[in-house]
This record gives structure tokens, C-alpha cells and sequence, in this order.
């Protein structure tokens, strides 16, 4: 077992990475922005480190940093996380030089999947199916309308080097082309540091279902089932649950023996990804994500297998003690992220501070959060608050129990998605598991602003009885007991409510 | 004080609460509220807990939050919806109707606000030029994602207050308008739906 | 299904309840007591009634009140919980009487079990070894010490009409004796209204080990593995866990065999416990809980079967779909009881305020609760505040996760046994499964009041700053927000520090 | 005032912490906290939170919370624990050295208080008798246990504060005691294995 990690990563993951750390006795070193002293990953860390401002490209982007800590600490390994540097080959290779180890693919893996174009000739060559696309990136904007035409609208612009959503594009026809590339090309430089874009044809209301692939240093490679995540918004996951409500046996065999193809042609070590868009019993090759998902828990809950556990393990040189046979998937899982953004207002990010924070709790109901009472979400960061997790022994009660979960989750403070995932779970088309990748745009009143007269009844009457409770002048009664005032400033100047009465 | 003695606890107290487009008059007496019209009445369960609350509505009991925003708004949490509310007592809400003309928010063409704290990365407007209806005003970039923030209805840029590179707080006022040939305003892209398939970044 | 579930208890065990409740759609009806209005079982309950003053003799003790709610609410089954009414025969049979479903065995079953000398009579005629004691209750200390002799000391008093501790008391020698029976015989009256006192042979640090039963209406009874509660104070368990470690599946065929037929000897139906004391490969049967457990959490993580839904649907006529070859158990499972009880003080119950909770949270975790931030511990009930369960692979998987969890569990403003779980969870002979009823006694070092330098050190730091932050006098700025002091008055009432500079 | 200004925050000042039997220096500079002769020395890592603080010790981040419950005591909780401590700057520190002897807890006596709050069920001894250590005085129940008080030390008995019925907060006052022969005070069964084998419930 290694005997300490580096975690350069921040939020959700980095307190879930030193949580297995801690379960495992590995020394676990935390690093953390200005923005981020005393935030729950530092605290349950054995040991933390500032390494600069808010802004990532000051703190958890800075490689030096990350490595510099590394040498002060005696850290013998580096734990990515994921988004910030976690597929970024020259960070993989810069640790690896220093002599530490990368929990996480070879270098050369992550270079070969993180240029999605070069994955995509990989994938073919492999024999994975593969969505029609351009060849190579689009250098301008002549030579995307050219190949445009070819592939045949809609078509996605993608990022390169990109995942996540960022870079990405849906374009509709030729008019919107040129400044969808434009914008696309930032996003992804801001985002990955490299502006290259290429197309795909854009399927029509697929599904996407991912297989999560394990390996070690000697060989082993096995997959532990797949994913639905079709419930996306702009191409971010939003709710996620394995086994897939189509995951027969059947598909699961042959998405899975794709999946450890795929992996096993860049050789991979380590807990990956491969992503496939699925429609009407056909999968093609999406990408492969060569670190850890945000959604892994629900695998971990129909496994019974703990993902980063293993990470660590197998980035000790320890062998997977099990074979694909041993891989069963009991019950259900499901998952929704909590983001800090508006479901009713076009799930807008919002900053603020988390005034009141209960998690959920009870049987098989888990909560994988960065936050706690107190803490601000500021906007330099992803607005994931954290992630909640239902298990049942079927779908079904999978579904009733997450719909009960997220009646307990209380976050006071920042809008969440909280009443969004409420009307999922009880929507038919979900309970029915008719899903794809255009769910919410196919179901408006997910994100409808209607209130029941109930509901309103409630509100009013609790509005009425606080402003009864407290007549005061404002702010000097809705302070904190230690002196600051109820928002911050930045809160504050987001109030634009037309003035009533 | 929250949770602490009222003027006159013996004496109810009506209030108007604006709450998503609707103005609901509300009786607070003592423990009880009642809601004119609906028939409706809430009991404090429980008063304790700070910025939160507990009442029992036909029996069934809600847990409800408040964090004062302003001299008369209030952010009302309720099983995990926040919403924004506006309470006046009879004397405001009196003074209100004279001063203005009802509930109805300030007429006149809204400018555009940030939606969200970030940083200007384009201006595509400038002041004195007429925009159409759904035409690309400027680009905030914020938690990563670009958001391009649109007219909403024909009009004419007043004025620009922003640059490019300038960060933004949420809420700043970021380009004013004037009437050109119909009311015009701000479309920020909120409400629209997710897969929009232009090359407009959701915030 | 039931329509609808009123349930006659409070804290963490009615929140539980109605958490199944609601995740099965069943209506779930609350019932509280002034002093638990609010209460965190209050609020997630579909509807709530006030029964009467803090004292449970006059609120949750009430059957006529309990059975007024459930007319008025139209409540259609009634699930007692465990302690309060649970194992009173006479409330399960009201709550028949008045045309509702009483989740939980017939009554005939509860009195059978519930007096215990019976119930040693009725389990020495099926076949099940009983320990050594007084063939009926001991009247007077004369008899009393007759029977003692007879028996040989130590001997063990007993509430006939008892459970879980109460009433219950070790005599050495014939000194003790009749303070011994006087007081178990009035605890015995106070808890379960019956003074009636019996002696049992006390066995010499064995461990308990306990077998839950379950059986529906159709005649079928399945056992769904052992839990261990060796950790126990006073005859409170403390520490819980499936398996036992000195569970061999042989040893689990010949307990759960014995269990499956001291249950079908009194007819069960519903879900309930086996008793066992296990010395040397024997075990004695002890008791049978007619109830459910506190600690039926582990065996759920072990099972993956939900007690309390299956509760509920065996009340409401369903038949269990599974038989014994269909229940596996997989991993391991523990639990530790949070109570708010000093552990360096003798376990000293407090009362006080919880200023600041925060539940442990990520894989493997389990927290069954009744309190939030705000929650006032008064004097009238039970000290637990809430079950921590955490589950692994394996055993020592499994006390690591609970060891990490132990560390994120943050209860602010009454002492929690915490430390003490810490400390079990570090002990080598927990960590061998070496463990007896004596375990406490036997380990000193669990319940010293010892501090390390380290320690002291944060403490005194931590200490003088918020001293240094906050000089002004008391009380005036260590109060709440809304104006009360930070203490209750009777937490004041409490301080009784030696007046150091 | 909690995370608020001090009085003067360039100034360092020192504190005496006496926790668990023991008297530590302490040394407070803004956001720095060192621990004489120790050689530690903690960092304020955040100081917001109201009754929290987070502290690194070298290297190691700690989460503290404090409870404020007298003029100079704190309740101090770390890592799942609660201590009571007490804390005096030098002025408090050096007044309390001139009126008592140093930092020992006040001599004499020491009554019999309640440990919890609960009901006076039964009392053995009356005013003026004479008690050997370990007898048994009353017995107080709480949360459904009886806790039966004792003796722990020999002694007589000078008052008896309590009644038969009667209620009890915890911390008052029930017994005291005067010498006899040698020191008296009380043993109140804390601190006992739970194993005891005798007729003494655990509180």
C-alpha cells in the first residue's frame, strides 16, 4: 500500500479520496486555494497545504505548486480526482518524473484518449463502433462548413482535448456554425489549454450508458457493469444510475467486452470510463474518461467494490484479487448531483453562502458533499455541491428512496437542484426508465417554474410570520452572531426582485 | 429579533406577500396565520431555531427557513425550493399603492444584469446602436461556461457599463436601454431550454 | 400495502419508521410530546399529533391517547417502535381491539415472551438451553436469598416483565441482596409497570450474541443471521456488529435453527430477536425481544433486506418471497450507539443543547438519527441520540470505515460516548473479535479520562483563542442569534468547575 | 464578539489554560496561538464559522468549537470530545494568585450535587449523622435509572437540600457534609466500571 497521496484536487472528490485514504491508512496531503482554508477536504486531511489564490489557474492548475508540496510533504503519490489536471498527460508524466507515482493511467494512455480525435481512429482501429465524424480538428471556419455538409447537420462541435461538456456545441445549420466555433474554441482553451475542435454528426435522442473498466499493472482488466447518465443538461450529467434501465445481461456482456477492448488497446491501468452513446440496441464509441468519474458511487453501491480503494491499491502494484465472474451487480443505484444552480431559471450557477446544511441519512441513502454549514460557494469553481445516492434492491425502490432522500436534503442559502431531481424521480417517463439524452428538453415541467397554491400558501405564510418575527430595520437584526451580515456582499448584489409593495 | 417578543404580541398584524407573481394577504396573530381566501391556517409548531421555522398546515407539519435579503424581501426556503418573497405590513403596503401604481414591477425597459459574478470577455454592442430582438449583446464567462447574454425585444443601447476583461458582481447592471421602435429589454438566456441548438452557452 | 402508519414512539427509531413509510407511500402519523415539537421524526412525517407534557407516563405511555390520534387521523396499523408500549401486550391488543393493525407479533406472543419466566419455561419445553435461575419471580428477600443459594452467586436480578437493561442488577453475595431486589423491583415498576423481579445464574463473561427472526402470516419464519452486542454497559449495548466474529457458518445453522424454533413455539409473526449467551460453543437462550431492535441496522447492511419494510408488509398480510436458502450474508456490518453520555465520567447521561451536528457521510456509511442542530436533550428519555453503522467487505474494513466515520461525526453541546467508540474501534482486542460482556470492565484504557500532550495542546490553544476573540463578559455575546443564551438554564445549573484563575 | 475585532490586534497576549488538571501558558498574536515551553505553535486557518475555528498544528489542520459557559470557562470540543476549560488572561491570572493559592481547586469539603437532572427517590441519611465512606445517601433517578449516591469519604452530615419527590437540576446542591473524623466529601459513583457488582445503578 502507498504510503501517502497528494490530493491536487479540491471539493467532493478530494474529501472522498481522503476518506479512503483514511480507511486505508494512507497518509493523506491535502492542498487547497485561499478560497478553499478550512474547507471540508483540508479538514479531514492528515496534513494541508495553501498553494494559492482562488482562481484555478493560480491553485489547482499550478503544477509546480502541486509538485513542490509534494516534495515538502513526502508524498509518494498523486491522486488527480478528476476535471482540473486529472487527463492531462504532461501533469501524469511531470509526477511520474519526480519520481512519485501517478494513481491514475500511463501518460501515454491519457494522451492517446485525451485528443478525442486520436481516440477515435484508435477506437475504429480497435473495432468499437465509432460516431461519423470529421477526420481531425476544424481549423477555421471554411473547413467546418465543408465538413459540416459532409457529416450533415446537426452537428456537435467537441473539444479536442475536452470532456465535460466544456467546448461543446450542438449546431443547428450553417448560420450558427462560425461563432459556435468561435466560442467553442475558447471555452476549450480556457477550459483544457488547447482550442482545437472537431465535429460529429449529432444523433438524435440516443442514450448514453458508460462502462466503468478496473486494471492493474499485470494484466487483469475487467469492467464492473455500466451506467445510464442520459439525463444531461448541455452535455453535464445531472442524474446517473447503473444498471441501465435497458442493461440486459445481454448488452451488458457486449458493452463491457467493448469497453475492456477499448481500454486494453491503450492499455490501461487503473479505474476508467469508455462512453457510449446508445440507440435502438447499437452503441457507439463517445470517449474514454482515464480517471475517476464523479458518478463511480453507484457502481461502488451495485459492486460492493470501492473504486478508489482500488485506485490506490493497483497504483501500489497490488493485482485485482478478482476475475470478470466475480463482478456481480446487486440491486440498483441512482444518483443525483446536487449542483448551486437555478433548476427554474434555466439552471443559472448562483454564489452564496450554505446557511443551513442537513444531509440526508437512514438506510441506503449515501452523501458524497464538499460542503457544510458555513461555506461559501464562490464562483471560481464548479458549482457541485455534492452528490446523493440511493440504493434499493430494485430499481423502483431505488427510485422511491431517492425521492425520499431529497426531501431530507437540506441545503439553506444557494438555489439547488434539489426541486429538479424531486420532479424527476416522480416524472412516469423516468419511473419508466424512458431515457436519452434529450430528457429534459422532451419534459418542460422538470424545469418549469410552477408552484402548487399549496406550496404557495406555505411560503406566504412563512414570509409573513419572519417579517412579523422581525420588524427591525435590515441588517442589523439578520446578522450572524459573530457580526457578519446574513449575505455577502456579492449575495447581496444579485437581489434584482422588482420592488413590491 | 428572530424568535423574540413582537411589539404588541396580542395584536394580529396583515401582511401582502409577493410571491412568484402573486400578492397573498396573510394574518399573523400570535402563533396562528391565516391566509384571506384560501381558508387556510398555519400553526407555529415550533418558533425556535434561528432562521428557521415550523408550522403545521392541516396537520402536516413544514419546515420552513427565512434569510432576510433586504429591508422588505426575504429568501423563503421550503423542502428545497428557495423563493423570493416580498412582505409589507398595511402601512407600506399602503404607502406602496400611493407612491406607485400596484403590485405590477417598475414599468420600463429593463436593462441587463449579470447573471452571475464573472468576467466580460466580449462586447458586441455599442452605445446609441439599435438591437433586434434575440441579437447577441456581450459574453460573461463564469464557473467556466461562457454565457452570452441577448436582447430581448428591439430596442436602443443607452449606455454600456462594462468593458472587456472588467469582472462583474451578480446583478451589476451591464448595458441600459432606451425605446426605439417598441419596448425593448434584456433575453439573458435564462428559461430557454438545455439543448438549445445555437451556440449559446447555458450560464 | 398499509394506508397508513401512526407510530407510538419519538427519536431516532420513529424516524426510521417513517422514512420506510414514506419510501413504501404509506401515510405515516407522528405523534409527539411538548417537548418534542419539531422533533426531527415530527417533521418528516406526513402528519403530526400533540399526545400530552414531556413525561412519557403522560404522552407516550398514554394508549388512550395514542389510540384518539389514530381515530381521528384514520390511521390504519400502529408500529410501536421499540421500548415505550412496544412489548406491552395489553397495547398491542387495544390497538386490535380498535380494528387497527398492531405491527408487531400477536399479543399472546408478546405476554408469552415478555414474562420472562414464562418465556424460560416455554424455551426449556421446545428444546432450547436456558441458563440456570429462580423457576418464578422472587416475591420477598427471604425467597430471594433461598433461590440465590440454590443458584450460587453471583446471581443476576431481572425484570420478569423487562428488557434491555432496566431493572436489572449483579449481586456478589448475599449482603447486597435485598437493596439489590428493592431497587431493580422499583426500576422494573417504573419502566415496564410491573415490580415482579427474578434471579438468573451470572455467567462469567460470555459474549451476547443474538439471532433476528422474521415470519409472516402464511406460516413462514426465516433467521436472517446473528449480530454480536458483546460491548455493552450495564446491560446497554454499546457496540453492535454482523457477523459475529466467532460466527462460523456451523455456529450460525445450530443458533439460527434454535431462534427460527423458539419463535415458531410461541407462533411469530413480524420481526424479532433471539437472545443468546455464548460461552465456550454454547449458547443459553436469554430472551426474545418482541420487538425490533435498536440494532437491526447491521444485520440490514449484511442481508440487503429492509427489516422495517418487511415489518410493514407482513402486517398488511404479504408473504415473505424469500426463503432461508435465499438470505446471504454479505460483508460485515457494525454499529455504534451515540448517546449522550459521558464516557470518561462513569457514562454519566447529559442533557444540553446539540449547538452543532454534522453526520458522517460518504461509502459504506450509515447514520439513523433523531437530532439536528438545535435539538434540546432533555431528561425524560433515552440518551441515544443516534445509531452510527458502517459496513465493508469485511470485518476490519468494516472498523475502519467506522473508525473514520467515528472522526466525522461532530455532535457539539453534550458529551457523546465518540471517544469511547474511537477508542474501540483502535483496541487490539476488539480488532482480534476478542470480546465478552466484560469487555468494558476488562479494558480500563476505554473509559480513562487520559489526554495526550498533542491533544492538550490543540485543546489549550483552541481555548485561549477564543478567549483572546471574545472578551467581553458573559453572557452577553456568547448568545444565539435569536436572543437566547448559548445554554439552557439547566446546562448552567450543570457547571460545577472548580474556579481556576 | 466571536470572529470579531480584538481590542488591539497588533498587541500579543497571554493566557492561562488550565484543562484536565493541568495549567498550560498560552501565547495569542492575531492569528498566531503558541504554547510556551511546548515549542507548538498553531495557525488560525479560518477564523469564521461562529463557535468554530480551524487550527493547524503543524502541518495538521484541527477543527475546534467553543462553548462559552461562565465568565472565564469555555467548553472546548476537539475530535469528538468535550473538555471544560478555564481561562484567564495575566490580569485574572495574577488578582487570582493574590486572592487564592495558585491554581488548585477550592479546598474543603466537597458537597453532594446532582449529576443530571432527574427526581429525588429515596433519601438514607439525615442532618447531623455521622456516614462512612462509601454509603449509600440517596438515590436520584434519571432517564428511567436509578443512581444512588454515596459517600466517599467519612464524614457528617451538615444539610440535607432535598426532599423525597423532589426534582433536581443537575448540579445542585443536595448534601453537605462537615469533617468528622478526617475529610468528608462524596462519591457519587462516577467514574465506576459498569460491571460494579453491587446494587448501584449507573447514572
Amino acid at each position: 500500500m502507498l504510503e501517502s497521496v497528494l490530493i491536487a484536487n479540491r471539493g467532493e472528490i478530494a474529501l472522498r479520496i481522503v476518506r479512503a485514504c483514511r480507511e486505508l491508512g494512507v497518509r493523506s496531503i491535502a492542498v487547497y486555494s485561499e478560497a478553499d482554508r478550512g474547507a471540508p477536504h483540508v479538514l479531514a486531511a492528515d496534513e494541508a497545504h495553501e498553494i494559492g489564490p482562488a482562481p484555478s489557474a493560480e491553485s489547482y492548475l499550478r503544477i509546480d505548486r502541486l509538485l513542490e508540496v509534494a516534495a515538502r510533504s513526502g508524498a509518494r503519490a498523486v491522486h488527480p480526482g478528476y476535471g482540473f489536471l486529472s487527463e492531462r498527460a504532461v501533469f501524469a508524466r511531470a509526477v511520474r518524473d519526480a519520481g512519485l507515482v501517478f494513481i491514475g493511467p500511463k501518460p501515454r494512455t491519457i494522451a492517446a484518449m485525451g485528443d478525442k480525435v486520436r481516440a477515435r481512429r484508435l477506437m475504429r482501429a480497435a473495432g468499437t463502433p465509432v460516431i461519423p465524424g470529421s477526420p481531425g480538428p476544424v481549423r477555421d471556419p471554411d473547413e467546418a462548413r465543408r465538413q459540416a455538409r459532409e457529416i450533415g447537420f446537426p452537428v456537435l462541435l467537441k473539444a479536442a482535448a475536452g470532456g465535460g461538456g466544456k467546448g461543446m456545441r450542438v449546431v443547428e445549420g450553417p448560420d450558427g456554425l462560425e461563432r459556435a466555433l468561435a466560442a467553442a474554441g475558447r471555452e476549450a482553451q480556457a477550459a483544457f489549454g488547447d482550442p482545437a475542435v472537431y465535429l460529429e454528426r449529432y444523433l438524435d435522442a440516443p442514450r448514453h450508458i458508460e462502462v466503468q473498466v478496473l486494471g492493474d499493472e499485470h494484466g487483469n482488466l475487467v469492467h464492473l457493469g455500466e451506467r445510464e447518465c442520459s439525463i444531461q443538461r448541455r452535455h453535464q450529467k445531472l442524474v446517473e444510475e447503473s444498471p441501465s434501465p435497458v442493461g440486459t445481461p445481454g448488452l451488458r456482456a457486449r458493452m463491457g467486452e467493448a469497453a475492456v477492448r477499448a481500454a486494453r488497446a491503450v492499455d490501461y491501468v487503473g479505474a476508467g470510463t469508455v462512453e457510449f452513446l446508445y440507440l435502438d440496441g447499437d452503441f457507439h464509441f463517445l470517449e474514454m474518461n482515464t480517471r475517476l468519474q464523479v458518478e463511480h458511487a453507484v457502481t461502488e453501491l451495485v459492486t460492493g467494490i470501492d473504486l478508489v480503494e482500488w485506485q490506490l491499491r493497483v497504483a501500489g502494484g497490488e493485482a485485482l484479487p478478482f476475475t470478470q465472474e466475480d463482478v456481480r451487480l446487486g440491486g440498483h443505484a441512482i444518483e443525483c448531483r446536487i449542483t448551486s444552480e437555478d433548476p427554474f431559471q434555466g439552471f443559472l450557477p448562483a454564489t452564496g453562502r450554505v446557511e443551513v446544511f442537513e444531509a440526508p441519512a437512514g438506510g441506503g441513502v449515501r452523501w458524497d458533499g464538499g460542503i457544510r454549514a458555513g461555506s461559501e460557494i464562490g464562483p471560481h469553481y464548479d458549482p457541485l455541491l455534492g452528490k446523493l445516492v440511493a440504493w434499493g434492491p430494485d430499481r423502483d425502490s431505488a427510485v422511491r428512496r431517492m425521492a425520499r432522500a431529497l426531501e431530507e436534503l437540506t441545503i439553506v442559502g444557494v438555489p439547488t437542484g434539489v426541486p429538479f431531481h424531486q420532479r424527476v424521480m416522480r416524472h412516469a417517463a423516468f419511473r419508466r426508465g424512458d431515457l436519452s439524452i434529450r430528457f429534459i428538453e422532451d419534459h418542460p415541467e422538470l424545469t418549469a417554474g410552477d408552484v402548487d397554491a399549496k406550496e404557495l400558501a406555505v411560503v406566504a405564510a412563512a414570509a409573513a410570520l419572519f417579517a412579523d418575527r422581525e420588524r427591525g430595520p435590515y441588517p442589523a437584526r439578520g446578522a450572524h452572531a459573530d457580526g457578519r451580515p446574513a449575505f455577502s456582499a456579492w449575495r447581496r448584489a444579485g437581489v434584482k426582485w422588482a420592488v413590491l409593495p | 429579533m428572530i424568535g423574540g417578543g413582537r411589539a404588541d404580541p396580542t395584536k394580529s398584524v396583515r401582511f401582502h406577500v409577493a410571491v412568484e407573481g402573486r400578492v397573498l394577504p396573510v394574518q399573523v396573530d400570535g402563533d396562528t396565520v391565516r391566509l384571506e381566501g384560501a381558508g387556510d391556517e398555519a400553526r407555529v409548531l415550533d418558533g425556535g431555531g434561528g432562521r428557521s421555522r415550523i408550522l403545521s398546515l392541516g396537520g402536516r407539519p413544514h419546515r420552513v427557513f427565512g434569510l432576510r435579503t433586504g429591508e422588505t424581501s426575504w429568501e423563503i426556503h421550503h423542502r428545497g425550493r428557495t423563493f423570493r418573497v416580498e412582505v409589507a405590513d398595511e402601512r407600506r403596503w399602503r404607502m406602496r399603492r400611493v407612491r406607485s401604481d400596484g403590485m405590477s414591477p417598475a414599468a420600463g425597459l429593463e436593462p441587463v444584469r449579470a447573471p452571475m459574478p464573472g468576467l466580460v470577455l466580449r462586447v458586441d454592442v455599442e452605445e446609441g446602436q439599435r438591437v433586434e430582438d434575440g441579437q447577441g449583446l456581450l459574453i460573461v464567462e463564469a464557473m467556466k461556461m461562457e454565457n452570452e447574454l441577448r436582447a430581448r425585444a428591439t430596442g436602443r443601447v443607452r449606455r454600456v457599463l462594462v468593458a472587456v476583461g472588467e469582472s462583474v458582481r451578480r446583478g451589476d447592471v451591464l448595458i441600459e436601454f432606451e425605446q426605439d421602435a417598441g419596448h425593448s429589454g434584456a433575453r439573458d438566456g435564462r428559461n430557454r431550454s438545455p439543448g438549445d441548438s445555437d451556440s449559446e452557452a447555458a450560464p
